[in-house]
């Protein structure tokens, strides 16, 4: 338990350290690592300045309704979002609709967001899946919800960062169109991520581990950070600080 | 003041809305009209074009299960943390809908486009997806503003018959209280009409002050106003209630047979008996 | 929070709306910030390009005859019933300033288009009239999902690079109650960034009631606030200031020549004292 | 002074009686006569439901912003509006701008507002201007802020019903693009409405007078929507209630 709280506690420092340059991040409602990395950066560096939790009622601060996020997206106003998907491939194509022959997909997954869309209008588009296994990093996607390469005559201000995993995070190179490993999570090796990814990438045979959480950040997450991330994920704050009790902060 | 304002029950709400009818329904958690959903299963609606705005959750689910809907536009219908919705999963495996995949902001932009009363708003991104490529409506148009090549999607605008969905108060003027949930007044606004159900309505003016005027949907945009208190259950309502989990998991439960899933029908939808 | 938000006098605040500046504002009744419009023809302001959002009056009238502005971009420029704006007019007659005469929906438009970021909007209506010869910017083009001759005005992104308006309330992360004055987030949103006015700080967050909370641009879309008390002065404020007549009426007398203008510029602008 | 007054209160009867067929009717808040028109065929029909008074805070219901009007135009929920015009022609185009050779009008009007949009899309746009001149009625206007008419391929929903002077009223023929003169007010004839109009249109010799105010409606106007006029125009109800006292309805 301890183990894995302590594992995502990284990726909440990982991110954190990613997000330190945004001046405005969105996440989504069910995004608690994002969601804690961003309010870790802004409450440890006062970067990002806005952070901007969807779907939530006291974190949301945007006021022209449902259509607000894309119209931001589109201004230039959001700096960094994170993408999922249920297959991922090598060319950070993402397939958010499902597997299998469109339209009679097998398993069908909820449907593509706004992925199509914020995929080309965000910088710094993290993507974001723990499960690493060649289920989910695949060599081509089944559907392209959104393409993570567009053509030169293709309008596009933004798209993939890097990919972050339970064992790695991959940065993608634009101009090789590759993702390149750029660390191991201290849990993973080379060898077991070359198992479990469907998809070629670039890496170097000394690629370092994943560096620990800097010990002053963490201190942050546990202490100031964690009040406000059990404030808009209650369930996930549980599970990860298990000293909060629930009626500390219960609604 | 719309018909049926003060004496309708929400069955005769539900009868309203004619089978076929295209209906624009917002988000989980935008304020769902889950009474009038029951409502429309409970008589029987046939051949929905369900549009979710921009997406849908357990209220298209439910419609799906039930044989309401014909086609489901949106760009995605999940329940969220609840895992994957079982009776859409099976439908779209069985081919027994009608599926008009979008993107969340080209479901706004079509809205918008009715709203404005253009025939269609074009829109960035897209483009290499097999969302294009797939959607029946879209097309692929050159920038008349740029010198080079330059293509850009055109998303054609969305009329829906009705918009459907739940509000805290609406007043004796037929006045609707929104809040922030802007997206509603735009679906209203883009639909021939609105039919709202309220949790309460309010015997003042809902113009009385500019704070609750700037969230008013006002009544000209609005057919038809039922009370029902805690109509979003048992989904989550932004001026209020939580999810109930407890149901919610039992949903999940029981929705993974069809037999399951009409035990839950006969239960919570036919002898409803919601909970205050 | 916003620069200069707590020290800053209205004079900081207009020099830092650069000569050349793009700028949108709102029509007479919607909150004009007019002690800024006082404030920029004190710093000499030059070649402003005015959007007048989607019309103008007191503000243009003023900002023109003092030579501040190179280009007037609106649907009409119009003191309403103290009749024909003097400057204005003869500006007009003599040539001085660039017209950009638009529609009022297509000033909506063109902002709308900066923020969807999308180049253009299309819009009905406008085909065969000389508004229409006369534009710069707009095109015709075929309606894509036409299958006859549908022709339709292409109207182009209008991005201002300040939005200047008042307001009655700020709060300290810099966020703007607007109320009602949803073009001002339309503004604000389409334009680099929006530079307000205020006759108040709140000490409270907008965002603490959902009330208010539907009336709030956010700080995420704001530059920089100046609190200026009063700040519409002379023209009405939809938050309770009337219109004052008496100097309007004595604006227009004085505006009749050159001289008398000059004289209304030295007098209410130059040594300004506003009353409270 | 009590004469002008009658003369007004006519007019707002008349149109009234245009409006009762009417839902929604949008009205400028600088035009008092059609504004309460709208106010007085709402009090005494309860037709059309809703008057919009724009740039009024109390008699607005929007809540859109500025650029409701105009989507709520296209979207086909405004019956009725009203346009006025320095310049109106024959063929109903209509002259905001100036006079003169575009752009060095002389003399420059404020503009075009709306009206080259909305004259496309509400059904019954009266156009009203007092002024029945040679000046203000003129053959051709020096610059179509708005056209009275389109060829098949344009889009259009609307156009002019009808001119409304103070000499006249007038309905739009759209088959023969004329106007035909419907009725002549007791203070004109017909040979002072030939005398003043710049354009040719058709009319009977036997052109009937305009009827007087029906007395109950007069009576409504008097007594009941005197105050909600005097709400939104307080300046014209002093003018056309004498009886009004400043202090009655002072703010």
């Amino acid at each position: 338990m301890t183990d894995i709280a302590d594992d995502k506690k990284a990726l909440i420092c990982l991110i954190a350290n990613l997000l330190r340059d945004c001046n405005h991040v969105a996440v989504g409602a069910a995004s608690p690592i994002p969601g804690a990395a961003a309010l870790l950066a802004k409450a440890a560096w006062g970067t990002p300045r806005f952070v901007n939790i969807l779907g939530s009622v006291a974190n949301n601060f945007f006021t022209g309704g449902g259509g607000e996020l894309f119209d931001c997206a589109a201004q230039g106003r959001i700096d960094a979002f994170f993408l999922g998907g249920g297959q991922i491939d090598g060319q950070a194509n993402i397939n958010l609709m499902g597997r299998g022959d469109y339209p009679s997909s097998n398993p069908r997954w909820p449907g593509t967001f706004g992925s199509a869309y914020l995929y080309f209008l965000i910088p710094k588009v993290i993507l974001f899946r723990e499960e690493h296994s060649r289920r989910t990093l695949v060599e081509k996607v089944d559907f392209i919800s959104a393409p993570g390469l567009s053509d030169n005559s293709t309008y596009r201000k933004g798209g993939p960062f890097g990919l972050l995993t339970s064992k790695a995070f991959f940065r993608f190179d634009k101009d090789k169109k590759r993702f390149r490993l750029e660390s191991i999570h201290p849990t993973s090796s080379l060898e077991d991520i070359l198992d479990n990814t469907g998809f070629s990438f670039d890496y170097s045979k000394e690629a370092p581990l994943t560096a620990p959480p800097d010990p002053a950040l963490l201190e942050l997450l546990n202490q100031e950070v964690r009040e406000k991330v059990a404030e808009v994920y209650p369930n996930f704050a549980e599970a990860i600080f298990p000293m909060t009790s629930s009626a500390a902060h219960a609604k | 003041m719309p018909i049926g304002f003060e004496d309708g029950s929400i069955d005769e709400f539900a009868m309203a809305i004619p089978d076929g009818a295209k209906v624009a329904i917002p988000a989980d958690y935008a304020g769902v009209s889950m009474a009038a959903t029951r409502a429309l299963i409970r008589r029987r609606v046939k051949n929905l074009h369900l549009v979710g705005v921009p997406t849908s959750g357990l209220q298209a689910e439910l419609l799906i299960g039930a044989g309401c809907v014909k086609t489901f536009e949106s760009s995605a219908l999940t329940l969220g943390e609840y895992g994957p919705a079982p009776r859409f999963t099976k439908a779209v495996r069985e081919g027994t809908i009608q599926l008009v995949d979008a993107t969340c902001p080209a479901i706004h932009a079509g809205l918008q486009a009715s709203q404005k009363g253009i025939p269609f708003m074009p829109l960035r991104g897209i483009l290499g997806s097999d969302v294009l490529k797939n959607h029946p409506g879209w097309k692929v148009i050159q920038n008349p503003f740029a010198n080079n090549k330059d293509p850009i999607v055109a998303i054609p605008a969305i009329q829906p018959d009705i918009a459907l969905f739940h509000a805290p108060l609406a007043d004796r003027e037929g006045n609707v209280w929104i809040g922030r949930k802007r997206e509603l007044v735009n679906m209203s606004h883009a639909a021939k009409t609105a039919f709202v159900t309220v949790d309460a309505i309010s015997e003042t003016s809902l113009f009385e002050t500019e704070e609750k005027a700037a969230g008013v949907l006002p009544a000209l945009y609005v057919g038809k106003i039922c009370v029902a208190p805690n109509g979003s259950w048992p989904l989550p309502f932004w001026n209020g209630a939580e999810v109930d989990d407890a149901h919610m998991r039992r949903y999940m439960e029981m929705a993974k047979s069809d037999t399951g899933f009409q035990n839950y029908l006969d239960q919570f939808v036919m002898q409803e008996s919601v909970p205050a």
